[in-house]
Formats: C-alpha cells, structure tokens, sequence
C-alpha cells in the first residue's frame, strides 16, 4: 500500500524485536469468536487515477453548469486563490488542536486573528476559535443563553433558518428546553406585537437571524431594547456574514451565532462550513468552544495559548459549557484569509456588489408579469420572489434551461405557496441576471398552461 | 542542543506581529470585476440606520503580505508532514494528497445542497459508497453521516438511545462510561441530560465486570465504551459486557475512535454494539486541520435505524438516491444539511485507494508500530497497564517524577528532539499518563529515532533534570505562561496599547 | 543571537538525510490502474540486450516520506515568501498565486505542442496577447517568445544580429560589452563565436563614450549594454551611445533584465535599441523556482523581423492564429516547440492583472523602495558611484574591508536578521559589491527592518568583526566548505560509504 | 494593485525620508526625450476573478476532451498529485539559485538528488542541476564534445528530433561547427554502414536518440564501440526517459542529453521542460550547467552547495563553457519528486504498461487493411503507422471523433509519406485504443474515397 512506509523485511525485523513470530500475536487479545474471518467486502484498491476517475464521474453527475440563484445559508463567492493556496500547507491542515503551544504557534495566532476578526465583523466583544457550524452554533448560542440567565424559556423567530430550527429542536429535547415560535410580520422581519405578547421574564433568550431566512435585514438595536427590557437575551444568527460589509453589525445582540461559510469556504454540498459564538466579554465562562489568547513565553515574548479550557469536556467532563472536542479550525483559518484578503475596503466594495445585483435583479424581476417580491423590509442579496404560478413549475423550466431558480419555500413553509427564494452574489454577471430574468418571463407566461 | 537532539536542528525563520500590526490605510489585496449593473445607495435601499460606516480594525494589508504572513505562521507549526505526531486517541496519520485534490474538483465542491437530488446524484453517490463502506467496516445496519466529529457523533447516538427508550416507555436517567474514557463522552452524556455514573477499571485496565454488573440497573440508558480503551487495550470481555447491558434493556454504545486497531480484524457489530461513531478524521486520514472540520458518522444495529437524524438517504430499485425526511420516530436534525461532505469525499478516496487488504494492513501496522514503541520503552518508562495494547500504549511518568520530571515536561523536551508531544491530558486513571500512538504512517527510522528520544530524556531526566524541566529550548517561543493567560484572558487584539491591568477590551460601537 | 536580529528567531525542524537513506526495498508510492491489455514480456519485444535488470539504486519508499522528505527540505529554502530577497539584478518580486493556478488549468497544461494549431487557438491567443504587450512595454516591433531564459534570449539576438550582418556581407568580428555587465553577456557572445571587448566605466558609472567611440569599428557587430546599468544607473547618454554604434553599422543589443526600473516610464525602442531580451521572470514575475524555469523573449526592431527565430506566430486578417515557418532568413530554432508557455501564461497574468497604471505604479515603487534602501544606508555603507539610482544599488564593503569584513560576510550575516542577502558576485567594476534590488514587493516594514540590519551589522563589523565574518550562527548548516567541494567534488550520492580521499564513482554497471 | 504592499501615505512618507518631492524626481536621470508621455495601451487591470475567466475562456479553445496519440519528444503519463503538491511550496518555487547555500539546503538537496537519479537512470557517473530542455541540451552537448576533442565535425543522427536537429543547427552556425546527417536504416535504426563510412578521426562526436525519434530502441553499446574505435563521442539523446525503466541504460554514451519532461511534467504546449547532461567523471570540467556538490559545514555537518562554478559564465564570462545562467530548477525538482515517487518498482512498472499498451495497439493496428508498422526495430511506446492513403486525410477524420491519431511524419521526412507517428502509454485505457483502431480502421476503408 503506498501510504504504508514499510517493507515487509521490515515488518518482520520489527516483529522479531517485539519477540513475536507474526502480527497475529499482537491481536491474540481479540476473543476469536469475534473474529472477522474474511477479507471487508469493499471497493478497491484503486490507484490515484483511478480514484480521480472517480470523482470525476461523480462530478459530471451533478450540476456544474449550471446557472445557480441559490442561497439559503450556503452562498458562492469569489474565493480569491491564496485562501486554498495557503490553507494547503502542510503545517497547517496535518496539525491537530494547538494543546502544545510552543510547537503551534501558527495555528494559535491565526485563531487568535479570526477571533479578532469575527468581534470587528460581528461588533462584538469575544469569539471563540470555531464551531461546527451555524446550525449547531444555534443550540450552543441558546444552552449558553439558558446558562447564563437560569430561564429555560427560548423564543425562536419562525424566519430563522428552518434546518437551524431544526437542530434546536433536537438539542433541546435533551436539555429539557422549551422552544415557542416567534412569527415574522407582513414585512419579513419578526412580527413585534407578537414578539411584545411572547416575550416574559422567564425567556431566557430571543433567538432571530439577520439577514433573515427571507433575506430581510433585522432591527436589531430595536430588537435588543425590547429583550432586554424583559432581561432576556438577544440572540442574534448571522448567516450570510458578507452583509456585515454594509450592515450595522449586530452589537447590541448578546449573543452573535454565525455562519462563517460565505467568507471563503465553497458550497460543497454542504460542509464542512464553520460556525462560531462572538458575546460579550462578561459571558466568556458560559460561553463553549476552544478560545485562544495572548500571553508570553518565559522570555517575555508575545505567544499564544489555549485559554479558559476548564469551560471544556476534557478538563470538565460533565460539567463542560459544551461537549464540543475537534471543531472546525481549518475552515476558521480559511475564512481569516478571506476577511484578510478582503479586508476593510474589499469586505465593503463585495458587500456592496451583491447589494446592487440582487438589487438590479428583484427590481428587473419585479416588472414581470405574474412575479412580484413578496416583503418589503430591506434586504441584502436574497429575497422573496412571488409567482402567480407554481414554483416547482418555474423550476422545473428554468432546470431545463441550466438555471437553478431558487429555493420554493413552501417546503419549509406550508403558508408561503409559490414562493421561490432568490439569490444573487458578486459572481452572477448582469448578462446572468438578464437571461434569468428573461427566462422567468417566459415561464410565468408559459405557466398558466403549466400543469398547476 | 548537543549530538542527541540528533533529529532536531534549529533553523531561522523571521518572525512575525499580528495582521493587524501591518495594516495600513489604503493597502489592499482584493480584486473585484468592475460592477455592471447600476450602483445603489446602500443608506437608500437599506435605510441609513442599518448601514455600517466602516469595519473598525479590520486590516488593510497586499496580498504579498498575506502570504508572507501565513506562510510564516505555518512555519512555526507542527504537523504530521512535519514529522511524527505521536498524540494518542488522534490517530495523526498520513493525510493523502490526492484526497485535497478530488474535495476541491468542480462539480463537487461547487455544489449546492438545495439544488433538486437529480442534479446531485453524483455527491449522492459519493455519500452512499461511503455509507456501505463503513457499514461493512463496523458490520452495523444503518448509518448517518450527518454529524461534524466524533463528539457530535456521540450526541447523536445518545439522543438515538434517549428517542429509543422514550419510544419503549422510559428514557431512563443514567449513562454508565468507564473512568479511562475521553472527556467528550460524559459531556455528551449531560448535554442529552443525563447523569453520568464512571465504572471503574480493573488491574488489568479493562471495564470491571463486577461493578459494570452492579451499576447496570434498569435506570441505565446505555453504557458508553470506547474500544481498544484509551490505555490501547481491548476489552476482552466485550460481549459479557454486551450482555450485561442488554439483560437490563440499556443500549451499547461503543466510542469508535479506536477503530484503528480494529478495521478488518473485527467489527463492533459484532462484538455487540449497538451504536458506534466514527471519527473520519482519525481511522480515515481526514486532515485534523489545526482542529478539524473533521466528521462524525454513526453507525447503528437495525433497532435503532427508525430513529436515525433527519434525512437518511434512500435509494430507489433503479439506483436513484434521494433524501428522505418521512422518518416519524427520528431525533431529527443534528446539523442543516448532510454533515462535511468534504470530508465525506476524502474518507470515500481513502477507502477506495487500500481495498479491503490496504485497509487490514493498516491496522496491522498501527498496532506492530505501537507495540515496537512499547518494547523499545519498556523498563525504561513505567507501564501502569502491562496488559497487551493494540494501536497505542500508555506510559506514565513515575519513574521520572522521582527527580521531579512530570509527563508534561518530558512532552515539551521531545519537542527539541524534532518531535510532536504524545497526549498528557488523559486517560485520566493513569496519573502522569505518557499516551503514545504511532499511527501506520511511521517508518522504522523515524519510530528508532522517537524511541531513541525518549530513552535519552529519561536518562537525561535522572542527570539533568532542570535540562527537561525547563525544555523546549529550540522552539520559536519558550514555556508559555498559561496561568496569566487563564486569568486575564487577552482573547482578541486591540488598536490602542491596553493596560495588561486585565481583561476589558472597550465595547466596540456599532456606528 | 540578541535582540538586535529582531525579525530573526530560531525553530526547531527535524533533520533529513538524502531520499536514498530512506529507500528499503519493497516500499513503494507509486499506483497505476491494472493493466487492461495483454501483458508483453519486455525480453521479447525489446531483444533481452535492451532490457536492463533494474534501476540500482533508485529509491524505494512510501508516499508520506515523500511528503516529509521535500516538505522539510522546503522548510530549510529562503524564498520571496518567507521574505526581503533583495538580490540585486534578479528581481525577486512577488510571484502572484493566480498565476500558478490560470497555468495548470485543465485545457492549457494539457495541451501538446503539436495538436493542429485550430485546436490550439487559446494557447496562440495567449501568446500573441502577451506579445503584443511586451512590444509595446518595450517600443519595439517584432518578437519571439521561444528563449528560456535570459542569456538564451541573448543568444538568439546575437545570432541575429550575425544574421543581419551576415546578410549585409559581413558578420563582423567583436562585440562591446560594458566592464559592468553580467557574465552572460561576454559567454553569449562567445557562444555565437564573437570576440569580446570591454568598454570601461566612467565615474559616473556610466559608459564612457569616448572609450566607445574609439573602440566602436566597422568590425564591432553589437553593443551589449544594460540599461539601467547593473550598477542601477540609467545611461543618460543612451541615445548618443546608440548613434555612436549605429554610425558604424553596429546594432545596439539591450540587456534587459533591468525593465523592472523602466516599464511604463520608458521604452528601450524609444532610446534606440534595436534588440532587448526580457526576462519574464524578473520584471513579469514568473516564479524564479530556486534557479529557474524563466523565459527570455526577444523584442526587434523591424530591420531584424526577417531574422527572428523559427517559427513565428501569425495572424489572419480574420484573427486566426498559426505558426510561419516559411521564413527564409531566419536563424532558425533555439528551441524545440514555443518556449516556455507556462511561463508565458503566467506573465500575461500579470501584465492583466496589472493593467498600464499598475506596470507604471511597480516602476516607481521599486525606484522608491530602491532609493529608500539607499537613503537609509548612506553613510553606513560607502557608495563608490554617487549618481542617481533607480531599482537598485551597489554599496561596497570598503568601510567595513578596514576591520576584515567582507561583502560575503555581511551577506551572511544577514541571514542571521532574517533576511535573503543581496548579490555579491558582480558587478566586477565595484570590489566588494553589496548589490541591493528591493522590487515593488517590499513593504515599508520590511524595508525598515532591513535597513535597521545592515545599520547594526556595520555596528557589528566594527565592534565584534568575528561575529560577522563567522556567520551565520542561525541557520541550519553553519558556512559550508567551498574549497573542498570544489577539489573533491561530490557530486551524487553513492551506496557503498566512499572513501573521503576524492571523486572515483564507480562506473554503473549498465546491467 | 492588490499586489503592492504599500499605501499612498506610506510613499509620501518614504519620498519624504528621501527628500523628494515627488516619485518623478526618482526618474530624473531619464532624459526627457525619450520618456514615454502615455499610459502604456496595454489590456488590464482585471480581478482575479476576470482572469481566471480569461484563460478559461482560452482553455476551451483548446483541445481539452480529445483523445490523444501525439509523443514525439512530449509525453502524457500520469503525474502523481504529490509532485505538484510540493513543488507548489511557496519556499522551493519562490526561491532563485541555490548562490547563499546555509539558506538554500533545500534546493540543494533536491538538486544532489536529481543529479543522483540522473545518474542511476541514465547509468552515467554525473549529472548536472538542469538545462533548458533537450532540444538545447543537444547542442550543449555537441558542443562539450568539441571542447573535449578539439575536433569539429559532429554527425547527427536523421532519426534523432527534427527540431532538435534544427537547435543544433542554429547554435552550430554560431561556433562554426560542421554538422553531418547520419541516414536511418529501413529497420528505423541507425544505418550503421553509413555510419562506418561517415564516421572519420576528424569527427568529434556521433548523436544519435534512443528510443529515436521514430520510437526505434537504438544500439547504444554497439554504437558506441564504434565511435571509440575512432576517439570519437557517442552522445546520446534520451526523450522518453520513462522508457529508462526498461531499457537498458546508454552507460556506454559518453554524453546523455536527457529531455525530463515525461517525468512529472505536463505537456503545457511545448515548456517549461528540463534539460540534463550526464556523463563520465572525467569530462566533468567541460560540462556547462550548475553543479550541486555534497560538502559539510564549519561543524562538520554533511551540506551541498554549487560548485566547480569555475566552469559558469559569472565567474569565467566569454571562457565559459556555456552562457546558460536561469536554468530549469524547479522543473529538475518536479521531476525528482515524480522518481522518488515511482522508484525502483514503479518506473519499471510504468515502463512496462507504456509498452505493453503500445505494442497492443500496434499489433491490433497492423491488423487494419491499409495500415502498417512501418519499422522493423524494437520500439518502446511510440511507432510510426504506414498508411495507404494520405495521413493528413486519416487525422482529419479522426479528429472529427475527437481523436488526434499522431503526427504527420512528412512534415519533417519529405520522404516518409502517408505515415503517422502513433504514441501510446499508460494514460491510454484498453477501450480508448480500441476507439482508436475502430476509427482508423473506418478511416482506412473510406480513405480511397478522400481527396487524395
Ligand atoms: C476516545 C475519543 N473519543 C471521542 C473523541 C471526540 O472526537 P472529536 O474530537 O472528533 O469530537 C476523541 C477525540 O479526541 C477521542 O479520542
Ligand atoms: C543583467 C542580467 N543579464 C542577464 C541575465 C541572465 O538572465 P537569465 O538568468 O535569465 O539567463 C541576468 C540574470 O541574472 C542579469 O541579471
């Protein structure tokens, strides 16, 4: 096997230093009943070309090529080379969690540099060195939450991500929380009323997302005041991070869940993504997840450490803030080189562009016929597309012609029928827009004759 | 260093300030097409109140210095491309090349997980190949690769055996794990908000069968064991202590980060467990990436399937895959989407490149570069657990500590030696517990060479102790001060020179 | 070291023996499919005399030794990424990642010099756009892009200038060469079987036109010049020195490895070249990969369009591209196929990610952080020629010479700060030259730190000579023996250990 | 520009420490006369994003997608990941030449290891760093010879590389050497009866190519003991050097000039290549090109440096042996990593499916009514197909199918008519050549019915 770095003269010179006459013996601990007496019935050998014929395949069975307006939590950008040309080091991707700090600096002061980046980003005070994923960062915003004010009592706008509802879900039935939905107004955004006639003082926290699953922009200072009026918690997910070029960062929130996928990792289908907690320096106790921080070495000069670890499972064990152990450090460092990249000037002049094409798009698909945008809070570089026909119908055309449309919300939202959630990045060209556009036209007039 | 730090030669690198300390206004390493379509006032389409004037303190550097800058940074890190990474229960072994290269092809990392699953069968594909792989690897019945990493994976299972047991009437309270097990175990326990009972372990370092037996009442969910144990050494006794568990209705849940000593030669199918995850990242070569991503699969028996997290993958007669979500007794979602795929694909290439004999000769060569460690270290380091190891052996530093050298200082001198440290921080029954695990990716040289090390610090650590005590002394930085790290955390930069007074960064306006 | 080599700190990295230490026989990284056609005994087809045993020696070992092995082989390199390389005349700029990336893509790395050129035409394109550009950086008419490199580009306009003159009736017999110029200057001209003459410096470091026109004849075919100098001077009377030579019927040959100071600003076809090389890994920033590969395009005038090399590309009135080989004047090849396309992709990736501000913008700040460097070292370092500079300077190390410190030390030295050292080796009109080429790439901090070094290392040489004349102290082998390698050479390893006593490989056995 | 680490105020600053009022007044020296008073009318600037369009653009030009049968000095073989995997760190590729050795062991190293590898490959004692390619490696080596024998007349061998021989022609001109054709035998081979004739005392060196240009295995011993009966050199060009991995090795040529591109280089329309002599000990001071030499430093430890660099034109200026001074390091270093990778086993395990292949195809197209093996020489992955209709119609034809079947041979042989230079290798699956001999096949039966 060509990853195996020994001859099998050398095998058996090491055996016959263990004092052994063959491998069996060293597994003679294994009851024999338990034996497997065959060889695994999987694929393989394969040599690397092979295994790259593979994947190839696999890839030509998917949809490159296609025209994509798709959003929902997993944006494509432009990921500028030296992020995947520098992630690729050796040093850095065969390295494992920074627990001897004097042989990883490298990893400590780039995390170091994404907590810093992510408090800049997020107008936070403190952020941790990952977690597995926005989704996940949710639950973990709200067990925090739930720590930190002894309320069990969690309200979840209905406009934040389904799937990342879904998860709280699932995390909280093991923690005994009790989730209530907080419904979005005609505009998009949360409902406030029902928000007023929700919020008591035993909600430990207020969880919304901004820009919100619909692509609408949160009034988060508004939404903070109202919180803490009852001592709640304002929790805030962020899950498309390259509106925070533009928009006001979420600083008057408690807590800041986001979603770091958008700032240079690719779709990929999914993951592996990076999530990660930002809150105020008052909460660092409760907050999980490794944190890295500045000291000095016995010389005096500036190093880094693992902090704070007896928040974690593997000083605390059942006490942990978290049970979290590996988390998704390669990814953090991917998005630091982004946001380095990009930087103060780049992060706006990006924002701005999806700002303008999803804008130049929603106002050139407002004008047609049988299509109108659904809300009316400002939004970013996503929205609501309203069709006076089917929207798998639309899809299902526009699949036709190599454009994945959106995403039809009646999937996650029974209520929002013939509803197509649009996105539109830096990297749609406006003659993308336009035969988007132009494609949408002709399904909405064709539709009336579609099947629906 | 002298002659003996014979691997090890220091070398100048430059150093190098934060990335904030090299911006300047003005600089900048972004590119962006002209825009073509027209402009628009942010403060009119997304009224004033919700814009930003700026992001305060985020750098302004050239893309020559950010590749100076990372380039520097990874120099002073340690990887296993560097050399051997011996830290035990991480299984730091050899991450192949190819696998970065078909994670990145286009047409897979480019995907979508909302585009329709016609246009995705070839990462369906993918996932299913791996699903059936690892099915037979662990001889379980169904799987999810939905979780992020192995502790992820644990919470899973555990909320799998909670949704399980509530279905049979009763959740039950308590989840038994033994005293040698990793810290995420009984975090996971509490996070699915079960109380924790440890089981001892027996002179043999193996689960005590007669405590398991009186601990194991009907309150009992499941017992949660890791298997070979983290001092390395297989439960003999693992189908008794399957049936123990079973006689009383709990659930055997088996912490699969040691399946590097088993693959191919047994399978916790088979050896009675009912639940297993799997760390991609450990037993198939995912890149441990500083700290992950890493990926989490959990493999369950048949009685457990219907509970499995939201959606599984279904394949139709014709070979179509497609997710289902009609799972009316699952968890539901542990994570949005379908888990790392990313890794998905590079465990997949893994798989693929050894076959089932490549995969059998791994875990044969784990465990012989284990044991040929423990015999090059025996009677030189003590072994609290003379029982035979598979894939890692625990030493401890008992005879060291006599002249005042603990496990950490014997890590932190291995460093000059050209060597990553072993584990220190646990198994936690082992007190100064020296936690070795090879891997299958060492040759002779560089394990003679770690064996070598490791025999002259201890003879060091009897004539020059203070020389250990103080190490590393080739390191870029020295002993970091960690307690004025932990009690006045600096956990951020900040632009103005702060007071080292403490911990009070200035709340950053909003603007 | 004490705090005064501040940008410099020592790390820890594990030695490496040659690949051939680690080789044991049965080890192997390589993987091909299965042979899917009948196999063939090589005895039988080849003859049993063609077919050799084996290759002895060749290494035997895995895929992660591999990676180690040239990975820290990497880690002991000084590059532009790890910082200043300030290696006067070689331009050592940044060398941009989207470059090495637009190079492999799929479509152009695959492509075979000889598929039709219709199915070629986005490989001409690039050619022809990056031809296109560096005729009008350079003010010139015709071009090839097939030389390698620099002194290859200069042989193909030596023969042309033979060519042109040949064609007139008379070769000629000698060229002027500058006493400053680069060793490939004389060496090419010899090559193509010129005689060579030197033409002196004046004071001003600039060609003395008296001594040229006394030595400008009718047998004189070329001027080689370098413009700027290599002592960064420009040569303000570049226009009396190419009308002195074109007076004669002489043709003014213009080195051009020193465009990274003109681009923009000035054009050599604007002050009366008639031939200029480019060294594409230099001013285009194509990676100088520890000694090349680069590129040498040579720029003409009209007059010598007919005598460029073979072949030349062409393009129909309706931009169809294809190569002319039917050119009867030609010198013919200096090199199969194109040149070096890789290369030249990634040059014409530069000049577009540049755009005209961007190439103007690079010349002033490699003249300014030139004219810094000089700024922060007057004074320091003695100047033997005062006039104005643009992208580099020549110091000596006559002040320092007092206390027995050479260039070669202080080179050296420097090492210890972090730095690359500047050129030592010429130019030869200036005994201990300190040769000092910044590039655009620097950063203010950067050249700072550089600048604060070779201030304390002046310190140094006069208050503890011995430090600086026995570095370097940090790096990984300390000052290597020279003199020995050269009378005993060894000059590829041999299995059996070699007796010390002098270079007798024994002769492979052609098996 | 993203690429320059400096700000507006930092130059003012700078010019300010200068004195300067402004950068202008840097350029003072330049006489007004001759400054160019426009913006240079060159494209640009473009995002990466754009230029990555750019050259994709271009790449679908191209003939990506076509099945390929073109050797003829270039060849297709697999190229492991790892080899650019590690070339592509940033330390080896951002580097120059090895001149400071305590910071530049790396490459060093690297370079010790390819001359060692050259040397095993080649059975040659010596080797040096790297030449452009093996098209000048030729006449560098031609004229090596010459310096030895202080004799003038070189016969070249017409089955050795057209365009190599059109190199050797052009640097000959220059030196004044006298340059004679050596004709091939009907076996493809070199005709060695005119070489017995040809071959005097005056003749400094005979170069013949193994396997030749037509894919002939050469004599090399037999060729040899020729040319020394009469003192003079064989050299011997190699072009396929995977061929090395079975073939016999020229140990009995005196010079080896060695093209390494089919080990670990892409095809990249024609460069960068790597070139490398090899030879005997002896003649080491009349090679050109850099030499790494294995020394040890003030404390005895084993390091390499350049040496014998007396021979090197910044040292020894027109006495040089050659002017060469950039060579094709990183390319050496690419191709060491590719032996390393496939050592002593899998070099020859390459070489026997490059040969196995090969001779499948041409077995099955000798089949093919109308078509012929041309030569009657052993051939290790490349033959020449005798066709009975023209060979441009064939290729025509089969390009049509995405095919591109060989090179025309009389392009460079007026006298080899309707015959094709057909090369197969590894990379060729079992049913790809049978495509192959499918459409040439159909071409061969309509071809009476083509234009010619
Ligand atoms: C025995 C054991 N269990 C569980 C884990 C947790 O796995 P992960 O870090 O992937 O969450 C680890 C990881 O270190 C481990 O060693
Ligand atoms: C002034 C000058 N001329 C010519 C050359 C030769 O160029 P190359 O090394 O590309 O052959 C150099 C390279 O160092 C140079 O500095």
């Amino acid at each position: 096997m060509r990853y195996l770095p020994k001859s099998d003269a050398e095998r058996k010179a090491m055996l016959e230093r263990i004092g052994c006459a063959s491998v069996e013996e060293l597994f003679a601990a294994i009851p024999g009943a338990i034996r497997l007496r065959r060889p695994l019935a999987i694929p393989g050998p394969l040599s690397e070309p092979e295994i790259v014929d593979f994947f190839q395949a696999r890839a030509r069975e998917n949809a490159s090529g296609y025209l994509r307006f798709l959003g929902a939590g997993v944006y494509s950008h432009f990921r500028p080379v030296v992020v995947d040309a520098l992630a690729s080091r050796g040093e850095f991707f065969t390295a494992y969690t920074p627990y001897q700090p004097e042989i990883s600096q490298g990893t400590l002061q780039a995390i170091f540099e994404f907590q810093t980046l992510i408090c800049q980003l997020t107008g936070q005070e403190i952020a941790n060195a990952s977690l597995y994923d926005g989704s996940t960062a949710l639950p973990e915003s709200v067990i925090m939450a739930v720590r930190i004010s002894d309320r069990a009592r969690v309200l979840v706008a209905r406009s934040l991500h389904p799937e990342y509802r879904q998860v709280l879900s699932t995390y909280a039935r093991g923690q005994g929380l009790q989730i209530e939905e907080l419904p979005y107004a005609a505009s998009g955004q949360v409902d406030r009323e029902a928000l007023a006639r929700q919020l008591d003082d035993r909600t430990a926290a207020v969880a919304i997302q901004s820009p919100n699953f619909f692509g609408c922009v949160e009034d988060v200072a508004a939404l903070s005041r109202f919180c803490h009026e009852h001592n709640a918690l304002l929790i805030c997910a962020i899950n498309e991070p390259v509106s925070l070029g533009l928009l006001r960062p979420p600083a008057e929130a408690d807590i800041v869940a986001l979603e770091g996928q958008a700032l240079g990792l690719p779709p990929s289908y999914g993951g592996p993504y990076v999530g990660v907690l930002a809150t105020k320096e008052r909460f660092v106790r409760s907050m999980p997840g490794r944190l890295a921080g500045q000291t000095t070495d016995s010389e005096g000069r500036r190093g880094f450490v693992l902090t704070l670890a007896t928040r974690e499972q593997h000083i605390r064990r059942e006490k942990a803030t978290s049970n979290i152990c590996t988390n998704q450090a390669l990814c953090a460092l991917m998005t630091t080189i982004f946001m380095t990249v990009y930087g103060k000037q780049g992060m706006r002049a990006l924002a701005e562009q999806n700002l303008a094409k999803a804008h130049y798009a929603a106002s050139e698909l407002a004008k047609v016929p049988g299509a109108r945008i659904r809300f009316s809070a400002p939004f970013f570089n996503e929205f609501v597309l309203q069709l006076a026909c089917p929207a798998e119908a639309l899809q299902q055309r526009l699949a036709e012609q190599k454009i994945l449309a959106g995403i039809a919300l009646e999937r996650f939202y029974p209520e929002l029928k013939q509803s197509l959630l649009v996105c539109v990045t830096e990297t749609h060209a406006r003659a993308d827009l336009d035969r988007f556009v132009a494609a949408v036209r002709a399904a909405c007039a064709e539709a009336p004759r579609g099947k629906a | 260093m002298g002659d003996s730090t014979a691997k090890a030669r220091p070398h100048v690198t430059p150093g190098e300030g934060l990335i904030f300390e090299k911006s300047s206004p003005g600089k900048h390493a972004y590119s962006l097409p002209p825009l073509d379509v027209p402009e628009v006032q942010p403060e009119e389409v997304l009224g004033a109140g919700f814009v930003r004037r700026e992001i305060a303190g985020f750098p302004e550097v050239s893309e020559i210095e950010i590749i100076r800058h990372f380039t520097r940074l990874s120099t002073w890190n340690y990887g296993v491309d560097t050399g051997m990474y011996p830290l035990g229960s991480c299984t730091m072994k050899y991450n192949p090349r190819i696998n970065e290269v078909v994670a990145r092809l286009e047409g897979l990392a480019s995907e979508h997980p909302y585009q329709p699953t016609e246009l995705a069968q070839g990462c369906l594909k993918i996932l299913r190949a791996l699903e059936k792989a690892l099915l037979e690897i662990t001889g379980m019945d169904a799987i999810t690769l939905q979780p992020a990493a192995g502790a992820h994976g644990e919470l899973t299972g555990i909320l799998m055996v909670q949704a399980y047991l509530t279905a049979k009437g009763n959740p039950r309270q308590l989840v038994l794990i033994p005293d040698s097990a990793h810290g995420t175990n009984p975090a996971t326990a509490a996070m699915a908000g079960y109380n924790v009972a440890p089981v001892k372990s027996n002179r043999g370092g193996q689960v005590d069968l007669d405590a398991l037996r009186q601990l194991m009442t009907e309150n009992v969910a499941a017992l949660m064991i890791t298997n070979p144990n983290t001092l390395g050494i297989f439960e003999e006794r693992i189908t008794d202590i399957a049936e123990i568990v079973h006689a009383r209705g709990g659930v055997l849940y088996l912490d699969g980060a040691n399946l590097n000593a088993l693959a191919g030669v047994t399978r916790p199918g088979d050896f009675g467990a009912d639940i297993v995850h799997l760390n991609l990242h450990k037993t198939f070569s995912t890149p441990h990436g500083g700290g992950g991503p890493g990926a989490g699969p959990v493999a369950v028996k048949k009685f457990l399937e219907p509970f499995l997290p939201l959606p599984v993958l279904q394949e139709s007669p014709e070979g179509r895959l497609r997710w289902n979500f009609e799972r009316p007794q699952s968890i539901g979602r542990v994570r949005a989407f379908y888990g790392n795929f990313g890794m998905h694909v590079r465990a997949l290439a893994y798989i693929l490149a050894h076959g089932p004999e490549g995969i059998l000769q791994v875990t044969r060569d784990a465990v012989l570069n284990s044991n040929y460690i423990r015999k090059g270290l025996e009677g030189v380091y003590d072994l609290p657990y003379p029982s035979p190891t598979l894939h890692e052996t625990v030493f401890s530093d008992k005879r060291q500590a006599r002249f005042g050298v603990r496990t950490m200082d014997i890590a932190k001198r291995l460093m000059d030696y050209g060597f990553h440290p072993y584990t220190v921080a646990f198994p936690l029954i082992v007190p100064g517990a020296m936690m070795i695990e090879p891997t299958e990716s060492e040759c002779k040289e560089e394990l003679d060479l770690f064996i070598e090390a490791l025999r002259a610090i201890a003879h060091e650590a009897e004539t020059h102790p203070d020389l250990v005590k103080t190490a590393p002394h080739t390191t870029r930085v020295r002993r970091l001060d960690e307690v004025t790290a932990n009690r006045k955390p600096i956990l951020r930069w900040q632009p103005a020179p702060r007071p080292s007074a403490g911990p009070a960064p200035a709340p950053e306006p909003a603007d």
